[in-house]
């Protein structure tokens, strides 16, 4: 592993990032969105894990900053996908581009 | 009584019968009114005489010098430690002979009025506005400050505001209130900016002091000569702003178009205000500042000089076309008026010299007691007549004697014929134009021809001429006088003025008035009578022939002469150039443009802003399309844009 | 070359591509299951770093959890077969340029600047052991607190999920 | 005696009124308030004249200083001189006028009286307030009322208006605030720490560079709240909406708080500045008199005759202010007392013949003195005393202010003078022209012959300000002795550069 | 583990065990009864803000992961307060709610958060905290079950969160790799500038301020008032902004410290930015809510000033302000909540008439927004006086002039309210609209609050001297 070093993952996680946030701006299912939202989220998560292999052995924060962020990915997910299940009982349409009532 | 005492209830008094009849009298003792305001002008009257003589034979003259007392004074309004505006009283010549005038005359109308005004609504608040005016118009005579005389030219204004609009349902009354007011007012304007360059020079406001320091040289004096805007000194345009005031008041051309149109007012009004008393103001004025006219700025009395001889003429040219006789009266006003401006304008200081001073207040004199009987005769005609054309009047001689030989009395009077007071005047004030200036003096002996003229056109118009019918369907007006003269309040102020007309001509007038205070013995020159009188006799037999029986002769007259004929009749066409001037120009042109400007420039701006927010608002509200992914890229750019600013551009700022 | 340069290629080419498929596929069915196959590729560079661990619970949470969850939200919604709308033109040419200038940006500062790494070498593997003690210890690089705030918002999680997805449609 | 009397009567007038049953408690609770508060007032008057006499020198007496935020160095500090006094009693007249002349508002009594009351409130406080946080205040405090007056009770395009008025003066509070920023903080240099405290920084002179720096902004505040060009576009159409009695305070008291602002605030704390920009404000008040008047001419409501006319008038407070000559000042104070009695009798007349006749169109209107003898004669006193008619007080004001401003020799300033001058001849015209129309003339509408004169509260109201203007007009000397002290300290802060 | 541990972090554990309190009522069947259930909780919510001021210390937990401090302290007792307000004012809410027992334990778990966010001394715990006062609320948004309008919030709040959230993570996971911590402490040392700090701290500050709604980042906010239930919008409003304007400046003063140099100008941008849009985005608003959105965007901008002045006085300022701001909105979202509640009526237009029927309610309304507007007597103007002398103590007079300026422009749609309730004519009366006497009580608290804060100095200098205790 000596050639791949920090840089690499740090190219890896920028690109998930910004296809995260490409994929939340443009994927009109809001569960794609949420979707989207997820790899925003591991990029974040490969942030933190590889600053902390390559740069900061010596202690676990960004390994445990991981695992909490996987958490509350998880709870996340929960909410918004109980949100998004309610809304489609009262719309029957997961439409992002739907859920425009409040405006103006 | 102190002089003191008596000086502050001179004017107190009609003030005390203004607020008496306006506050109570009016809802009281509305019929009552009119004999308490009499009375107590006839109070009045008694004292201011009682003062003038004690002042005129006993304690005035010191070493035959009648000296200038301040009766009292006392700090109105201070501006700074030495301007201040004081309320005071003084005692000199001349404000001793206009308070007799202003009473007397002022009394002669209150009686009159008593016959003429009866039965009016508004009887009580006519009286008030009586007192009114007459406590202005004495406190102006005795005014020790400059800003004094200022403060009671104004209410002056407004008394005659209020008299003309009396019949305040008339929408002309109206209109010629209206007019003079603001006529006088700017003039009154340029009043005020002279007081305030005079003040400022002199560091006061007081007539003495100030007449002290322009007319002793010192720093004041010098200061005041040197400075000056637009090549004119600044005592020259000082003294020409405050004489602007006095041409306002007086009536010289061409602030004169209010006079005319004042007789809308109730005639005795026109009696006491527009003839005998707040017209003079403009003389009285001058009169007050003459010391420093005559040896401080001869400019400015050349200019009084020139504007007085010219409306003099100007006025009675007009005179002789009018059919009003209102009018044609206060045509005479501007004109008499006129003569007793270039008389002044035409004095020097001291002396011989100061014989227009004079002479300008003997005429002054005579011409209070001869316009005043003109007016109230034509009050009477008017009553008897029911209309003020002369068209509708004639051969009135035999319906009312009375006022018939009063009224032919003061004729003569002012035509200047000999043995009646307007000739003495007259003669003097020709003697002194004569004495200094040839083109004034031209002048002045055709306008005196003019006069004589006129006023004989006047009065055969109206009591030969034609023969008088009452053909009025009188029935229906209660007055039981009507179909005889007047009654007697009305007929004792006629026959008293006349009486007057001719006797005061007799007061050897130079032995009280001058202009330095030492007794002036003018000598009565004969050959020198010749001339005028000549003429005016002349000018009586030509307006004889015209007027005596209705005959077409005027007519082919007018007809020769049309152009000025025409003129004449309207008036030189001054109103509508004014009209013009004022409506349109300024007022027409300067209003709109301001209320234009005001709705949509200034208020326009901040209605733009106000659209401007909105859309700007509304704009805004677009960007919130309620799409949950639009707010992200909102959002986004929003990092993006940081992160750019901050990152890579803000080094290079 | 070595092998473990290219596993991590392999690996990076899983989770990206994965990640490009999942945000572009027209079927939001595959859509999830191209996002399952990034996030194991993640699991799989957690596992290439010698963080098991994490990539356990990288499979475990994600993919047996939140994934499953999505594909269970997915059928509640809609057919999986069906075809989504396609994205808002003007808006996905936006969202892909602002991604593009945005990563731009970004790789440009990260790979300008100089990371300086702490010279002493921690634990060459982390024992799950290690993670649970420090993960309840209340001394220093403890993590109870956090903890105990993170098992806050599950319940709380846990009671908003019930509350809104567990509904009665009686009351109308 | 203490100040804060002055604030504490109207705010338990208020509460009285909170809690009274009917219109007729609420109103007479309001009249006794008011009552009230103007025997303060002139108590307050006499004892401030016998403390001068006994040789007080103090600029600033009845002082009292209460810490209010002692870290940001503000205080509740009261105190009064000779001009404070003059505007006080100004307010008092005014609302016991005011008060007096709504007594047949039926819509909302209650929260009539209480807004009225609330206004007179803030005018109270900000003309005894020493410190500038309180003035702000109180400045910002009267805003509302007149918002809500004006909407609820007024008439014609009253939303706009209320909405117009309360903006613009709110953008006059925000300029003002702006400066009082800048001067607190300015005021660290000379006198050790911020402070607001207005005898502190007088005395210790700000720096050059801060007062130019202060001066636009609190003159322009201030000169929003009292109608300066261009800054007055408010005026007319807030006036002109408003019900009587607010008609009344907003240009009875309302415009004054700027004006007083503007000398208080704006040349007493900031000399050197005012010399330097005295140009700019005796230009801009030159053409608000002159443009004001001409504006008036072009109008053909009554209200918006006389709040235009307003515009003018306060223009020469402008003038006397701008002019910085201790008469012009105090000729600026005259003007603003004159003024505002003046223009509160005016709306007075105004809305009370509108009450009848139910127009304000000039040309709907005719012959009123036949039918309303009081009313019109009301009617043209106060016009008489807005174009300056000697015995009115208008005349005394607008005198001292010529005379003062004729005292700067530089051609500018005189010919700004002259304008000024002449414009008291357009007021004649527009003066005359409405009253002329209105009250003279022939009856227009049949409508018109059978209306009632004024009631006693109407008559009580109109002679109350008639009193207080002749009092000034026929003696002047009392109110000149009472402010030339205070302007002339403002004179002294001037002069020593 | 000793006594200390309990009194430092007492406002968490007493929130903490008002919670499980909560639970067992529920799960014991004890809330069925809501009028019981809300009388027990809110005496338990005004015990909790009693207690909130007792035995207060300053001092640090957990190896720094926990702080507390005088001024922390006093911003828990604000949140509780308007905790126990909004509680009281949305009594009439709350007994036709059907899940009392669940709104009130997210609602705490979400107030929990807040308390750890302001207490957190570490990124970890700071993100988490975050994550914790977010989501809940997110939940609670949706609880309106029956409303399309309240999903439709919960999902746009759900939505925008975790988006702004996972933005503001990859900045931390940056700051993490460049200085190797996620203490406040630690990091503050490390903190350089370097440019990839810079993008670091702007994806961080972007997560803050999506939490402040800062433009650009407040799209979110309007949306999610409206939809949501008032109680609820309430809590967004107040409580959340409350705690976040907190945390913004703490955050600032310590991490960021050094960072001063990039972190103002931002900060400027946001201020003129995020006050002018927000006034003008509400002028033109007819949605009650969305109106009282934007105004509250609005306020942000104002406290931002105080903020940036990184002064004492600032500092106090901006709590000073969010005192007074949590009483001004209570008031408020009581009448528009009870308005909702009982006409369904939403727009500004809708209150026409509504004085006439509504007096004591009317004027409710009207002092609250004068104090949002900054007017006298209220405290709203001697709070946003304060703000604008500490901005003016710092001498930046363009923001300064903008937000002066802004002020006129808020003063028109709060007037637009106003003239709606007292001077518009409308056909129809509107409905007398009944108040119980618990809501009357936090309406009164409010206005007394609103009356009172300002006119007695003491409580600014009571908040001035937290801070000067601690620097």
């Amino acid at each position: 592993m000596s050639d791949i070093g920090l840089g690499h993952f740090l190219i890896v996680s920028t690109m998930l990032f910004f296809i995260g946030i490409y994929g939340f701006m443009t994927r009109r299912n809001m569960i794609t969105m949420l979707m989207s939202v997820e790899l925003i989220l591991n990029a974040c998560n490969i942030n933190f894990i590889a600053f902390n292999k390559f740069l900061f052995p010596n202690q676990l924060d960004g390994v445990f900053f991981t695992l909490f962020v996987i958490a509350i990915a998880a709870a996340e997910a929960a909410v918004a996908i109980a949100i998004i299940i309610n809304l489609y009982r009262n719309r029957k349409s997961i439409d992002a581009e739907d859920a425009d009532m409040m405006r103006l | 009584m102190s002089d003191s005492l008596a000086l502050l209830l001179v004017p107190a008094l009609p003030l005390a019968a203004f607020l008496l009849i306006f506050l109570v009298g009016r809802v009281y003792f509305p019929k009552f009114s009119g004999i308490l305001g009499t009375v107590i002008m006839l109070a009045t009257t008694v004292i201011s005489m009682a003062t003038a003589y004690k002042y005129f034979f006993v304690t005035g003259k010191v070493d035959g010098v009648y000296q200038h007392l301040i009766a009292f004074k006392f700090t109105w309004l201070p501006f700074s430690e030495n301007v201040s505006i004081d309320m005071g009283a003084i005692m000199d010549p001349i404000s001793m002979v206009m308070i007799c005038v202003v009473t007397f005359i002022s009394l002669m109308v209150h009686i009159y009025s008593l016959g003429y005004m009866k039965g009016e609504d508004r009887f009580a608040i006519y009286y008030s506005y009586l007192g009114l005016f007459t406590f202005s118009m004495l406190g102006l005579v005795l005014s020790t400050n400059i800003f004094q005389i200022y403060i009671f030219w104004e209410l002056v204004g407004v008394s005659s505001f209020l008299l003309i609009g009396y019949y305040f349902d008339k929408p002309s009354a109206v209109a010629a209130s209206k007019k003079a007011f603001i006529v006088t007012r700017f003039a009154d304007a340029g009043f005020l900016i002279g007081i305030l360059v005079l003040s400022y020079y002199t560091g006061t406001l007081d007539f003495e002091t100030m007449i002290a320091r322009l007319t002793v040289p010192g720093s004041e004096l010098t200061a005041i000569t040197t400075a000056g805007f637009l090549g004119v000194s600044a005592l020259t345009w000082g003294l020409m702003l405050v004489f602007m005031g006095g041409a306002g008041k007086s009536a010289m051309f061409p602030l004169h178009i209010w006079l005319p149109d004042a007789m809308e007012g109730p005639t005795p009004v026109s009696a006491l205000i527009h003839a005998a008393t707040m017209v003079v103001a403009g003389v009285y004025l001058v009169a007050r500042l003459f010391p420093i006219f005559a040896i401080s700025c001869p400019v400015g009395l050349d200019v009084v000089a020139y504007i007085g001889v010219f409306s003099s003429m100007f006025a009675a040219i007009i005179a002789c076309t009018q059919t009003d006789i209102k009018r044609v009266l206060a045509y005479s006003t501007m004109s008499q008026i006129g003569y007793m401006m270039f008389a002044l304008g035409v004095a020097g200081y001291g002396g011989e010299n100061g014989l227009g001073f004079t002479a300008s207040f003997f005429h002054l004199f005579t011409h209070a007691m001869f316009k005043a009987l003109l007016f109230l005769g034509a009050g009477a005609v008017i009553h008897y007549v029911h209309s003020n054309d002369m068209r509708d009047m004639g051969g009135l001689r035999k319906h009312m004697p009375v006022t018939h030989i009063a009224f032919l009395i003061a004729c003569l009077a002012i035509a200047g014929v000999p043995g009646f007071a307007g000739f003495f005047s007259k003669e003097e004030i020709l003697t002194a134009a004569h004495n200094s200036n040839p083109i004034i003096y031209w002048c002045a002996i055709a306008t005196a021809a003019l006069t004589a003229f006129y006023m004989f056109r006047l009065y055969f118009n109206i009591f030969w001429n034609k023969e008088y019918h009452a053909h009025h369907s009188d029935s229906h007006h209660g007055d039981d006088h009507h179909h005889g003269e007047a009654p007697w309040s009305m007929k004792a102020p006629l026959i008293i003025l006349a009486l007057l007309s001719i006797a005061t001509g007799y007061i050897p007038f130079g032995n009280f008035v001058s202009s330095d205070g030492q007794a002036l013995h003018s000598e009565f020159h004969l050959t020198s009578a010749i001339l005028p009188v000549s003429l005016a006799i002349g000018a009586i037999i030509v307006a004889m022939l015209f007027y005596r029986k209705k005959n077409a002769v005027p007519d082919k007259i007018a007809g020769t002469i049309k152009g000025v004929y025409t003129g004449a009749l309207h008036k030189f066409y001054i109103d509508e150039l004014y009209l013009f001037v004022t409506k349109k120009l300024i007022f027409g042109i300067g209003g709109t443009i301001a209320a234009w400007f005001d709705k949509n420039v200034v208020d326009g701006v901040v209605n733009f802003s106000a659209t401007v927010g909105e859309n700007f608002s509304d704009t805004l509200k677009k960007m919130q399309n309620g799409k949950v992914q639009s707010y992200a890229m909102y959002f986004f750019t929003g990092v993006l844009g940081f992160v750019l600013l901050f990152v890579f551009l803000w080094d290079k700022f | 070359m070595s092998a473990s340069t290219i596993i991590f290629y392999i690996l990076a080419a899983i989770t990206l591509g994965g990640a490009i498929l999942a945000v572009t596929s027209p079927k939001i069915f595959r859509s999830a299951i191209y996002l399952l196959f990034s996030l194991i590729g993640i699991a799989g560079l957690y596992f290439w770093l010698n963080f098991e661990f994490i990539a356990a619970v990288q499979v475990v949470v994600y993919v047996g959890g939140i994934v499953v969850l999505i594909i269970f939200s997915i059928f509640l919604t809609q057919g999986s077969g069906s075809d989504m709308k396609d994205p808002v033109k003007i808006r996905s040419l936006f969202a892909g340029l602002a991604a593009l200038c945005g990563y731009c940006l970004t790789y440009y500062v990260i790979q300008r600047t100089e990371f300086h790494p702490q010279l002493e070498q921690g634990p060459a593997e982390i024992s799950v052991a290690r993670i649970g003690e420090q993960m309840l210890s209340t001394t220093e690089h403890g993590y109870l607190l956090p903890f105990e705030v993170v098992s806050m918002l599950l319940l709380s999680a846990m009671i908003g999920c019930i509350v809104i997805a567990i509904k009665t449609r009686s009351i109308k | 005696m203490s100040l804060s009397i002055l604030i504490i009567i109207p705010l338990l007038t208020a509460l009285a009124v909170i809690f009274c049953r009917n219109a007729e408690q609420v109103k007479w609770t309001s009249l006794f308030g008011s009552v009230a508060q103007l025997a303060v007032s002139g108590v307050m008057f006499f004892q401030y004249n016998a403390l001068r006499k006994a040789g007080e020198v103090a600029q600033f007496v009845f002082e009292e200083k209460h810490t209010w935020f002692s870290f940001m160095n503000i205080n509740y500090h009261i105190g009064v001189d000779g001009i404070a006094i003059a505007m006080i009693l100004l307010t008092a007249f005014v609302v016991v006028a005011g008060v007096l002349v709504s007594w047949n508002v039926s819509h909302l009594t209650k929260e009539f009286y209480l807004l009225l009351v609330l206004l007179s409130t803030g005018a109270y406080g900000f003309f005894i307030s020493l410190d500038l946080f309180t003035m702000f205040f109180f400045l910002e405090l009267a805003v509302i009322p007149k918002f809500l007056l004006i909407g609820i009770w007024g008439s014609g395009n009253k939303e706009y208006s209320a909405m117009k008025l309360a903006l613009m003066l709110m953008g006059g509070s925000a300029l003002v605030l702006m400066g009082l920023l800048i001067v607190y903080f300015g005021s660290a240099a000379s006198c050790g720490a911020p402070t607001y405290n207005l005898i502190e920084i007088a005395s210790h002179r700000l720096d050059f560079s801060t007062q130019m720096f202060a001066f636009p902004f609190l003159f322009a505040g201030f000169g929003v709240f009292t109608a300066m060009f261009p800054f007055h576009t408010w005026a007319p159409d807030g006036h002109s909406s408003a019900p009587t009695a607010a008609s009344m305070f907003l240009a009875g008291i309302s415009m004054k708080l700027g004006g007083y602002g503007c000398l208080r605030v704006a040349v007493y704390l900031l000399p050197d500045a005012a010399h330097e920009y005295s140009w700019i404000v005796v230009l801009l008040s030159a053409i608000a008199i002159f443009y004001g008047s001409f504006a008036t001419m072009m109008q053909k409501d009554l209200k918006y005759i006389n709040a235009y006319s307003s515009v003018s008038h306060c223009g020469f407070v402008l003038l006397g202010i701008g002019m910085l000559t201790k008469t012009a000042i105090t000729g600026a104070v005259m003007q603003m007392v004159s003024h505002g009695l003046m223009t509160a009798l005016f709306f007075a007349a105004i809305g009370m013949i509108y009450e009848r006749t139910h127009t304000r169109q000039v040309e709907k209107l005719g012959g009123l003195l036949k039918v309303i003898p009081f009313l019109s004669t009301i009617f043209v006193i106060a016009g008489l005393c807005s174009l300056g008619l000697p015995g009115l007080s208008g005349f005394v004001a607008e005198m001292t202010v010529f005379q003062g401003a004729w005292q700067r020799p530089e051609t500018f300033y005189r010919l700004a003078t002259i304008l000024g001058c002449l414009s008291i001849v357009v007021t004649a015209v527009y003066i005359l022209r409405a009253s002329g129309k209105v009250i003279m003339g022939p009856i227009v509408d049949e409508h018109h012959t059978h209306l009632s004169d004024a009631r006693w509260n109407e008559k009580l109201a109109s002679v109350i300000l008639l009193l207080a203007i002749l009092a000034i007009g026929t003696a002047p000397f009392w109110l000149t002795d009472l402010l030339n002290p205070g302007s002339e300290l403002i004179m002294n802060q001037l002069t020593a550069r | 583990m000793d006594m200390n541990f309990f009194i430092l972090m007492k406002p968490e554990l007493l929130l903490t065990g008002l919670i499980f309190i909560i639970m067992f009522a529920k799960i014991a069947n004890l809330a069925e009864n809501n009028g019981r259930f809300l009388i027990l909780v809110n005496t338990l919510l005004v015990l909790n803000f009693v207690a909130g001021f007792f035995m207060n210390q300053e001092g640090t937990l957990f190896s720094g992961m926990y702080i507390t401090s005088d001024s922390m302290a006093f911003e828990k007792n604000i949140l509780n307060g308007g905790m126990m307000l909004i509680s009281l004012m949305a009594y009439d809410w709350m007994m036709r709610c059907k899940n009392t027992p669940e709104y009130y334990m997210l609602l705490l778990s979400a107030q929990l958060g807040m308390f750890f966010l302001i207490s957190s001394g570490n990124f970890l715990m700071f993100y988490l905290a975050m994550e914790l006062a977010t989501i809940p609320l997110a939940a609670l948004s949706n609880f309106d079950l029956d409303r399309p309008k309240s999903s439709e919030a919960a999902f746009k709040s759900i939505m925008s969160s975790a988006f702004a959230s996972a933005i503001m993570l990859f900045g931390l996971s940056l700051m993490y790799g460049t200085t190797g911590t996620l203490d406040f402490a630690e990091m503050q040392m490390l903190v350089t500038g370097s440019s990839l700090q810079v993008l670091a701290f702007i994806f961080v500050f972007a997560g803050i301020a999506f939490k402040l709604s800062l433009v650009p980042f407040h799209l979110w906010t309007a949306d999610v008032y409206e939809g949501s239930p008032v109680p609820v919008t309430a809590t967004l409003a107040v409580i959340s902004k409350a705690t976040f304007i907190f945390v913004f400046m703490s955050t600032m003063f310590t991490v960021f410290a050094n960072f001063f140099m990039v972190w103002d100008k931002v900060v400027m941008i946001s201020i003129i930015a995020t006050i002018t849009i927000g006034n003008f985005m509400a002028v033109r608003q007819t949605n009650l809510k969305r109106v009282l959105a934007f105004s509250s965007i609005a306020q942000m901008g104002y406290l931002l000033l105080g903020v940036a002045s990184t002064s004492v006085q600032g500092a106090s300022s901006v709590l000073y302000f969010m005192l007074i701001y949590v009483f001004s909105s209570v008031a408020i979202f009581a009448v528009v909540g009870l308005i909702f509640y009982q006409t369904g009526k939403e727009d500004v237009a809708d209150l026409r008439g509504f004085y006439k029927n509504n007096k004591l309610l009317s004027w409710v309304m009207a002092v609250a927004l004068f104090s949002l507007a900054g007017i006298p007597p209220t405290a709203g103007f001697f709070g946003k006086y304060f703000l604008l002398t500490s901005g003016a103590a710092k001498g930046d007079y363009i923001v300064l002039t903008v937000a002066i300026l802004n002020m006129i422009v808020s003063l028109y749609y709060y007037l637009r309210i106003v003239k709606a309730m007292f001077i518009d004519k409308s056909e129809n009366d509107f409905e007398r609209i009944s108040v119980s006497p618990i809501v009357t009580v936090s309406i009164v608290v409010c206005i007394a609050g609103v009356l009172l804060t300002g006119m007695s100095g003491e409580v600014y200098e009571q908040i001035k001297s937290l801070f000067l205790a601690s620097n």
